[in-house]
């Protein structure tokens, strides 16, 4: 299992292959693999996003993403977690996070990878700041996560 | 001996500070910590707060050298 | 929309990349990506498997993937798919089937990766047959997904 | 004038043969191709059926220059 926190831009695709290369344990052992990456958009609630300030609370964060997957391998028959989230300044189609999930089976994979983004979403001290054309603003509430 | 309180994001733009301490030698409710430090401030509603890193209610005992957090509801993820 | 049938082994993680980066429509306009890849185990149901023959009817796999695509288009509000899926003779540790979901939302992504994939393994004419130590047999039935 | 007639996995180990056409100049029901074309054989329960790579149901009829495929239950995927 792996949580990072990073300022520098995060290439989910090199991430995800260099760890799972790395855990032979998990070599012929996993049948399914869910994977949920969150990407900057370039609008937002009908304006322009230049780009993006991601705050967080360094310290509480890690310790609440440690809490929210060790409910979820409670929950769901998961053998790997590899969990990367950015922070400072994002730029439109830069990935935001990363969670990746290895089980044996997809229903876990699926539904383990599900809880974990939307307790991360819920729960996890980050805050988003869009900068627009004109002027900034703080992101003050979550998407339900589906096109109205 | 003191309490040492944080603020983020919008919460720390509005009030123009990120953290700070209060003096104290006996434990005190999150609210008395609040005024005290925030006398001519409301606490804005759906303020979150966290006593050493972990979410507690409004209503818990903030106890001496415990770091205190406020901070508005949260964004992280994407999509 | 992109649908593959390939006999070669299968890199996820640079399939994926190469889609994206040709896509250039979709720079700044998704949110969410879900990827689901399902991979060969070197066990099922309690014995050891070497090696696995993925059959298929050629013509009829792709129609039916289209069809079932096109459906989870109607249900859900996603920008674009990625479909792959081997056929041949596969080792454990590859990857079988790789979906990638591109959408606004996180919850179209998710489901609409979901319902494709159960859709695909009840209704898509994909046929494995499993080479055991000593021996083979053909797989009679899916498994529901989870730990059991 | 015929059918074509595909067999798929199992099915195609069990009737040693993955391809054949039976002649014919009118329509005829799934079962009935079957029947000339395996008369020993009993149609193995749970085997599914495709007209022209379409699914269809065991009373459909199969018209002349259809392929007609049997199959067993499909197991793609992965997970």
């Amino acid at each position: 299992m792996k949580i990072k926190i990073t300022e520098t831009a995060l290439n989910p695709w090199q991430e995800i292959e260099n760890y799972q290369a790395n855990k032979s344990e998990l070599s012929g052992k996993f049948g399914a693999t869910n994977i949920f990456i969150g990407t900057m958009r370039d609008f937002n609630d009908g304006d322009e996003v230049t780009s993006m300030t991601l705050e967080h609370y360094s310290g509480m964060t890690e310790k609440q993403l440690a809490t929210i997957i060790e409910k979820t391998q409670q929950n769901y028959a998961i053998l790997d977690v590899l969990l990367i989230h950015r922070v400072g300044l994002l730029l439109p189609n830069q990935p935001i996070v990363l969670i990746a999930i290895w089980a044996v089976h997809r229903g876990d994979a699926f539904d383990a990878c599900r809880e974990i983004m939307e307790a991360l979403k819920s729960s996890t001290p980050f805050w988003k700041k869009e900068n627009l054309t004109e002027g900034s603003r703080w992101v003050t509430k979550n998407s339900k996560g589906y096109q109205t | 001996m003191s309490i040492t309180v944080r603020y983020f994001a919008s919460l720390r733009e509005f009030l123009n500070k990120s953290e700070e301490k209060l003096e104290t030698t006996t434990a005190l409710e999150i609210k008395e910590v609040w005024t005290q430090l925030n006398p001519d401030k409301v606490l804005p509603e759906n303020t979150l707060m966290a006593i050493n890193m972990a979410y507690v209610d409004a209503d818990q005992k903030v106890q001496v050298n415990d770091e205190l957090a406020f901070f508005p509801p949260v964004t992280g993820g994407g999509g």
